[in-house]
């Protein structure tokens, strides 16, 4: 992040804030950085450095749940397609059945999760996947039938791969977690999890 | 619908209880006695071998009794189709049969198939709320005995489990 | 020491309707705690109601009843001022007694 | 069958599932299987409202409060919790407040910590040593007071304040914090709370910027949850909310904290309050 763009930042958030009387919400929000530093304590996986937001954090932030402008999304778009880093072996697809249980998987990250233990994707908890699954969410779109409707050839493959692993590179703050740039999932399991979005045989396409 | 699901649960009951039928259920209402006073004497009372039963023979193996006719005057009230959590499941029973004795709430797959029995003393409403555990979906039984024959009508229990990451 | 039981007993026409709440583990043995040892069973297993000493409801329970039992039904008879009493008797041994004032 | 089944419509099982509760009728549409499940879940909530575990918890609470306690031999029942010394009707209603003797904006809990601190001369950390309950025998008392102050305001309007300008500063970083993305996840209380009619899994969200949702919401905690076997005061719904958000642990009666539910009580004001309340 340069300065030039900081200051963009910057400006895009006076901006909103207007005339409007009292502090200004930059330093409101700063005031809350400030206070959430004294008022969280580290516990196991889940240190204070948590509490240290990067660029795209930042300006996702001080939205207020709405959505960018466009020049605020170009920018962070561009930010985060530059942190995507694609299989090594270039293949897109892994295992579906494993990306079935990652999808399924709510563990993982949590100061209360075993490090060592399983760190799951919990699509279902956002999305509809397999229809065999009730229980599924809607903070996100249906996936069911994700390559059947779209295509399952390589560049649908690379996207979902790439989705999976910064979503904020095509959806500006996005509500999904960026799987792969903040090192949630291996690419290993990135790879699985398309593998569920685009292999034939998987359940969200019949 | 009602007959047809009762009848599905009947032949569930069938098929795990084999020959013995629902022979056993029966004595569930039995080995209460309104006129046993007292907690002291209740909890020497419990009985052990019905509680400790894993599967529908065993339960009847350890109640012995004739088998209860399946009946439309039981009804469940306050019993949902779907529990979003298994820890806490409403059961409300009520009897519609002449001179009924006591209610017993069983639980197909739980590991120990008897809930609960609750006696009905002469002057006692037919009738029972209550909450149970429930380990997986399954059917739930309500088995009554009344002037001295048993009767028993089954719901199936739908259950959810959600949530975000646990 | 267990804590009291919430008790509400309500008189309509001839017909008293009791709901009691009893604060209790019912622990089924099931389970494991974080060590991964068998947590052991605790469970109420009968519950006595009495009304002018007659009773008026008797229960034998099993560890399903869910934990914090909750309890409803009905009898004919009872007066405003009448007392219930309601008794539980866990596989402790443990042993509680509370009455309620019908309403 | 799964040909029946467009994109975003149900499922097969939930097809599967209002097939049995219809006693094995034909295959239904599968739209209709997913608005019939959540209508019997809304079913198993209404059931479990005629009997409220989280009686057990106000009627103990009430014990704890008038029990002489503490190096002081002391009850709480001097404690001003904003409405004067002693008074607990309808005072959870107007909190979170700026209390003048603490120089503080404080919630319930974080006032309880300092009339045990000040009445009864518990040290900090003797009165943080069971601040939630654990699910088996080590019950807490704070959630048990918290059941009962709160009860003592049931049906009252929620009427929370900003004149005092702490109080409005807290709601405004409160406002700041509800918004913050942070943690390996991104998640902030927005993610899950800022939309109408989402879920996670089957659970419904409620929106939180709005004021019905906030309402609905803030009105409806503390709860006894069910699949805890506990009574969960408005503390613990943020900690849990953090804890599952990725973040570090919430201190308890943290600033932080206080701001949030500064936040999100004001944005309830005017709605009737009506918990502690019954949860899955």
């Amino acid at each position: 992040m340069n300065a030039t763009t900081k200051l963009a930042v910057t400006f895009v958030v006076m901006a909103m804030v207007g005339c409007a009387m009292g502090p200004s919400k930059e330093e409101t929000a700063a005031k809350a950085s400030a206070m959430l530093k004294t008022s969280f304590k580290a516990n196991g996986q889940a240190g204070l450095d948590r509490l240290d937001q990067d660029e795209t954090q930042r300006v996702c932030s001080a939205l207020d749940g709405n959505a960018p402008s466009k020049e605020v999304a170009e920018r962070i778009e561009k930010l985060n397609l530059a942190t995507i880093k694609d299989p090594a072996d270039g293949k897109f697809l892994g295992d579906w059945k494993n990306g079935e249980k990652i999808a399924q998987e709510g563990r993982g990250k949590q100061f209360s999760d075993d490090p060592a233990g399983p760190v799951g994707a919990n699509c279902y908890a956002c999305h509809q996947l397999a229809p065999q699954e009730l229980s599924y969410g809607t903070i996100g779109p249906s996936l069911y039938q994700f390559a059947k409707l779209r295509g399952y050839g390589v560049d649908t493959q690379r996207y979902a791969y790439g989705k999976i692993y910064n979503p904020d590179a095509y959806a500006a703050c996005s509500n999904m977690p960026r799987f792969g740039h903040n090192g949630i999932l291996t690419e290993q399991q990135i790879k699985d999890v398309t593998a569920l979005l685009m292999d034939p045989a998987s359940p969200v396409n019949k | 619908m009602d007959a047809e699901r009762m009848d599905r649960g009947r032949r569930a009951v069938l098929k795990q209880g084999g020959g013995a039928t629902l022979l056993a259920l029966v004595a569930a209402a039995g080995w209460l006695r309104p006129e046993v006073a007292g907690a002291q004497a209740q909890a020497q009372a419990w009985n052990k071998a019905a509680f400790d039963t894993h599967n529908m023979a065993e339960t009847m193996q350890a109640l012995g009794g004739g088998e209860p006719a399946q009946s439309k005057d039981i009804v469940f009230f306050q019993t949902p189709d779907i529990a979003e959590n298994g820890a806490v499941v409403p059961i409300g029973i009520t009897s519609n049969i002449p001179k009924t004795e006591s209610i017993a709430i069983l639980v197909e797959k739980n590991p120990n198939m008897l809930a609960a029995v609750f006696d009905i003393p002469a002057g006692t409403e037919p009738s029972v709320t209550t909450r149970i555990k429930m380990g997986q979906s399954s059917n739930i039984y309500a088995l009554v005995k009344a002037d001295g024959k048993y009767y028993v009508a089954a719901k199936d229990v739908k259950v959810t489990l959600g949530g975000c990451g646990g | 020491m267990a804590d009291p039981m919430k008790i509400r007993a309500n008189v309509t026409g001839d017909t008293t309707e009791v709901k009691v709440l009893m604060s209790h583990e019912m622990e089924t043995g099931q389970r494991k705690d974080a060590q991964g040892k068998t947590i052991p069973a605790w469970f109420i297993q009968s519950v006595t109601a009495t009304w002018n000493g007659n009773t008026v409801l008797a229960a034998q329970w099993g560890p399903a009843v869910s934990k914090n039992p909750f309890l409803s039904f009905k009898f004919k008879g009872g007066a405003k001022g009448d007392k219930v009493l309601i008794t539980w008797v866990d596989n402790r041994g443990d042993k509680r007694t509370d009455e309620a004032t019908i309403a | 069958m799964r040909t029946f089944v467009a994109p975003g419509m149900g499922t097969l099982l939930g097809a599967a599932l209002l097939a049995t509760a219809l006693g094995g009728a034909a295959v239904a549409p599968a739209l209709l299987a997913q608005s019939s499940a959540v209508d019997e879940i809304a079913k198993y909530r209404a059931a479990l409202q005629d009997g409220n575990p989280a009686e057990l918890w106000e009627a103990r609470g009430e014990g704890i409060w008038k029990q002489k306690r503490g190096p002081k031999q002391a009850s709480l029942e001097q404690c001003d919790l904003g409405l004067g010394p002693g008074v607990v009707k309808g005072a959870y209603a107007q909190l979170p407040r700026n209390f003048a003797d603490a120089d503080r904006v404080m919630d319930l809990e974080t006032r309880l910590l300092w009339c045990m601190a000040t009445l009864q001369g518990f040290s900090d950390a003797d009165s943080r040593k069971q601040l939630f309950g654990n699910g088996n025998e080590r019950k807490s008392d704070m959630e048990a007071i918290v059941a009962y102050v709160t009860s003592e305001s049931r049906g009252v309007p929620m009427n929370v304040g900003l004149a005092n300008p702490k109080a409005a500063e807290m709601y405004r970083i409160g406002e700041r914090i509800f918004y913050f993305r942070g943690g390996p996840h991104d998640f902030g209380c927005v993610t899950c709370h800022g939309d109408d009619a989402k879920r996670i899994r089957l659970q419904d969200l409620p929106n939180l910027t709005t004021k019905e949702g906030a309402q609905k919401a803030y009105t409806t905690w503390p709860a006894y949850r069910v699949s805890q076997g506990e009574l969960r005061s408005f503390q613990w719904r943020l900690y849990d909310c953090f804890r599952q958000q990725r973040f570090p642990e919430l201190v308890f009666g943290s600033d932080a904290s206080i701001a949030l539910t500064m936040f999100l009580a004001r944005n309830a004001n005017g709605a009737p309050f009506d918990a502690p309340a019954i949860k899955r």
